[in-house]
């Protein structure tokens, strides 16, 4: 692993909410092509510490580097950098006033001013790659969640980032179709993206992870590769979060 | 201020210097009213007159009576011909010009009534049109004193049964009549003058349009004007 | 109470200054609605920046306008502007309705974007796009749709307020009406024919926004 | 625009003129919408009935009242009216914008009533109650403290509505600021002064109902 | 069982909802001190059965027989037949603008005209069964789900009913909630309370349950002991609904 690109560095970054202190002194680095799964009981951070990453929220302190490149909201082009880094919420935000095909197509044509026939082409690829070509014309309102999250993804994609990160990405989802949305995450993964996934899926954790991160109160506590942190953590706190839960 | 009028070499401040545009409310029959998109009327008539002396194209602009006065002091028509009775306090916001009729003001009731004459309105209910004059005629006489929005609304109350007299012009009255409102005419309340409102930053004007009026007196127009929509001369004053 | 025939003769006789007078009152109540909709976009913009002092100054406007009657906005309006410059009475009255209009769709505006979810915005922001193109592409086109049946119900309402442009000498359907029922000493039964345009235009207006609501709900 | 001077010692002056028709201002709006509640209610229950006809009734109701201006209504109730019984004056405008008041309070009421989940009902009826005891103890009890925020706006376009009342010889706010205005040649003056006592009714009005909505909201 | 008195008697119920035909031919009949148990597939009718018992559904044929009493809404006033029957619902259905006391007085209070005074010293010993006498004061939204449901049952008790009815009492709570509302629903069975059940707690069923009915499709498909309907189905629909519904 030690030969390939750095693609995030985080160092003691520090996120409150009010009195709130949610992220305290996070340090992590993530290389090119890692698949990072995030853990954690509710409300330890996880979301918080993945919108930082994406400047959905502002960091307090601590530094957030994404390719080599000092990121600060106050001297940088905050949007730029977020070209690089696609995000996938757990409640999909499909614009729902637009069709499948537009949602891909949309930041391609507005953000980075790519012609509209090319955008197309590169959406309807997508589309297919997720295996929704068929759906190119309809609304988000008729679609599964599956199905729906499989959009998101392939929107995300359309930007052409480096660095993919998922929120509890099948966690909305009927217990049927969270295999599809994993489907096209793992493809994803074997294609060499990096990505930084919260989830409680530990099927997925296992195949596909190169390590596990286990955050608690803002913290990260443990972080190892999948089969020796789900099955012989050594921090106390992990080992209670893994019995409590239910890790499906 | 009148900042977006155009001035004539006499001097007068006008909305366009090719016209005299006056305001009426065209619901105030016979002085003002509709015939079909056209507004007519003895008020209309005189103010036609008066432009042809000041040489001016006549424009007469409706406009809902509440509104006139605020019309002519923020500059948006140069006068209003519109049966504006002068009084006092009137007199500090607007320039009138002399007066062109002179009229009085009237009790009406219902025929079954025993009401003659002003001392008769004790205690009793009196309606008024707003923003006539005659609310303090009234209140001379009683404080039960009903305030509507046209003199031909409260005559049409007063036929309806509603209140017991109303104090409005007796040409006004006389018309109402005619149309078939059951009311009946009693004692007149003295004499009015009615006078075109200028706005006071105009004195120009105010003066052209007394020499108009003058000259109008003189030579009949408005005497024949009068006898054409009242049978009788108003614009001179009864002695 | 007018006889019926009576009624009906005279809304016959009546009919060609009503139907002069039924477009004034539709461009008057067009023309107002469509500034008002950019006052009430441009208010509800500012309500929901964060910037404190935009927000009290959209504040400041809602509560002026709902708090005194539109008779009065309309004098204060087209008399007190009128010392500044002169607008034809058209757009003087246009305005004066739309400045009234445009507080009560900044409050429709102002709730229809906040009703949309947080989300969009963040997954617009997510993709690159900066907040202001968020809001424009994103945020606004779903926030129209939602605020479409009470803009319909405030476009009613619009309609019905321009007879008060009679008091600043427009020729509309209500001044048309008083002028002729004064006229005619006959007041009742031009404002029965009156309430017939109005009730007319106002089922028309309603089965236009139904329409369009439905045209927009192909994404539902 | 009258200088400030002018507008504050008029505004001095006449302030024993305004207050008194501030109180019959006051008092037509509270009385109107006591009985706009009434009205509204019984509207509504007709609308929520399983009878179609009533809810018909409601419908062409609610219509010919949004379908037409207030001023038409207040005109054509006032004279109507008055050809067949004479109310005084006072009753009869109270009564007309109660009766326009009475519809949009009907679709309030409609809108709260149909918001309560159905659960109210059953379990009320569960328990034995009769459908009317139902309505009457569990389902309109909730529905009054939902409708209270939208009744509260209500209070106040009633507020200002009222100043149509002038125009059928009320002595309330409006009509003595036109008189005033009129007899004067200030009408400008005047209006402005009215919309300050417009402005500070509606801002206790507005505070009023936010206290009894803090106090209706011990079960939240 | 046989000398028993019959409290519920139902005979070939019938049941639609527009093209929808809902309870198809139901027999059943339910003896004092019976604790029946419902279960089928979502769908399967089994709250409309329940409802109509109760009158808030009106039967299209067949009748229904409470307490030897043939009930029919046009002749019978059916407001009396409903008082002898609680019903307690998956969604509580507290009054929300009454406190806990006002809840469970409000129908003895105006519907049996119970004084007052009589009411509320009922009310609160009602209130101590279901260990929720220091709630009295307390309005709705200040209670759990499970203390919801508590009050829910201690206002059906007030009206002192022959039957008790509940449809899903705890699938709407959070699980560490269930127990509490399962332990007052064992008391009142333990006091003789006849009671129909609809419910997925298979425990509840085994432990309480006098039999169990399972429906499908509208009709009763299958009736037995809970151990014999649980352990040996006889009817082929009965084993694949148990293998395929996770009964807790
Ligand atoms: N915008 C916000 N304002 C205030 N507090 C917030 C905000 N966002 C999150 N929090 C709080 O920060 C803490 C961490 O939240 P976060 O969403 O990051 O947790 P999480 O690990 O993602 O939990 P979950 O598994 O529930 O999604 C929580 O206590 C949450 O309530
Ligand atoms: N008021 C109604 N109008 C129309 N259809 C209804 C109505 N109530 C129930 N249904 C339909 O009747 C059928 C049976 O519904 P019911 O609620 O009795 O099923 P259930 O067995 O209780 O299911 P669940 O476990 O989901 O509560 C369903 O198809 C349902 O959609
Ligand atoms: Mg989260
Ligand atoms: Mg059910």
């Amino acid at each position: 692993m030690m030969e390939k690109r750095e693609m995030i560095r985080v160092d003691k970054l520090n996120k409150s909410f009010g009195d709130l202190h949610v992220l305290k002194d996070i340090d992590m680095t993530v290389q090119e092509s890692d698949v990072v799964c995030l853990i954690g009981a509710s409300g330890s951070g996880k979301s918080t510490l993945l919108r930082c990453l994406n400047f959905l929220e502002v960091k307090d302190s601590g530094s957030i580097i994404i390719e080599d490149e000092e990121t600060d909201l106050k001297t940088h082009d905050v949007n730029k950098v977020r070209q690089k880094v696609g995000m996938v919420f757990q409640h999909f935000n499909l614009f729902s006033h637009k069709t499948v095909l537009e949602n891909v197509i949309e930041a391609p044509m507005y953000v980075k001013k790519v012609p509209k026939a090319e955008a197309i082409e590169n959406g309807k690829q997508l589309l297919n790659k997720v295996g929704l070509s068929d759906k190119a014309d309809v609304y988000p309102s008729k679609l599964s969640g599956g199905q729906k999250q499989r959009v998101a993804i392939a929107r995300a994609l359309a930007m052409k980032p480096d660095i993919m990160l998922f929120d509890e990405p099948t966690s909305a989802l009927d217990p049927e179709l969270v295999g599809e949305v994993l489907a096209t995450m793992k493809e994803l993964a074997k294609e060499g993206m990096t990505m930084i996934v919260v989830t409680h899926e530990m099927g997925f954790a296992r195949e596909v992870a190169d390590w596990v991160v286990y955050m608690h109160d803002g913290r990260i506590v443990e972080v190892g590769h999948p089969t020796d942190l789900f099955e012989s953590p050594t921090e106390e706190r992990t080992k209670e979060f893994l019995k409590t839960t239910q890790l499906k | 201020g009148c900042g977006a009028k155009e001035q004539t070499a006499d001097g007068m401040k006008l909305v366009d210097k090719e016209k005299f545009t006056f305001a009426a409310s065209g619901e105030f029959k016979p002085f003002s009213y509709m015939e079909g998109n056209e507004m007519t009327g003895f008020d209309i008539e005189v103010g036609e007159a008066v432009a042809k002396e000041l040489g001016l194209e006549p424009e007469a602009k409706k406009m809902k009576f509440a509104s006139i006065i605020e019309g002519v002091k923020s500059g948006r028509v140069d006068a209003a011909v519109a049966s504006h009775t002068i009084n006092d306090e009137r007199k500090e916001q607007v320039a009138f010009s002399t007066p062109y009729y002179y009229s009085g003001p009237q009790i009406f009731t219902r025929s079954d009534s025993d009401i003659q004459v002003a001392t008769d309105l004790e205690g009793k209910e009196v309606a008024v049109a707003k923003g006539s004059t005659y609310a303090s005629s009234a209140a001379e006489h009683t404080d039960n004193i009903k305030q509507y929005d046209s003199d031909i609304t409260a005559l049409r109350a007063l036929s309806d049964g509603r209140h017991d007299a109303v104090i409005t012009d007796f040409i006004t009255g006389k018309e109402a009549i005619g149309e078939g409102y059951k009311i009946e005419g009693r004692e007149l309340l003295g004499r009015s003058e009615q006078a075109i409102a200028v706005s006071k930053e105009n004195e120009a004007l105010v003066k052209q349009i007394n020499e108009a009026l003058e000259k109008l007196h003189e030579d009949g127009t408005l005497k024949e004007i009068s006898e054409k929509y009242f049978g009788e001369d108003i614009t001179v004053l009864p002695e | 109470m007018p006889s019926f025939s009576h009624f009906f003769e005279t809304l016959l006789s009546s009919r060609e200054l009503f139907f002069e007078a039924m477009q004034v009152t539709l461009k008057l109540t067009v023309v107002s609605i469509l500034f008002g909709i950019i006052i009430g976009l441009f208010f509800a913009l500012l309500k929901i920046s964060n910037v404190k002092v935009l927000g009290y100054i959209s504040d400041v406007y809602v509560y002026l306008v709902r708090g005194t009657p539109l008779i009065v906005q309309i004098f204060v309006l087209y008399f007190g502007l009128s010392s500044l410059f002169l607008l034809p009475d058209f757009w003087a009255a246009s305005l004066a309705l739309a400045f009234h209009n445009g507080a009560y769709i900044a409050e429709i505006f102002r709730g229809a974007i906040q009703s949309i979810d947080k989300g969009q915005m963040e997954a617009g922001r997510s993709l690159g796009m900066t907040a202001g193109m968020a809001m424009r592409r994103i945020i606004l086109p779903q926030a129209f749709r939602r605020a479409l049946p009470p803009l319909g119900n405030q476009f009613i309402i619009g309609l019905k307020d321009s007879s008060l442009a009679a008091f600043i000498s427009m020729n509309e359907l209500f001044s048309v009406a008083t002028t002729l029922g004064s006229n005619n000493f006959d007041e009742m039964t031009y404002l029965l024919i009156v309430a017939v345009y109005y009730l007319i235009l106002v089922a028309l207006l309603t089965v236009i926004v139904r329409g369009i609501e439905k045209k927009l709900a192909v994404s539902d």
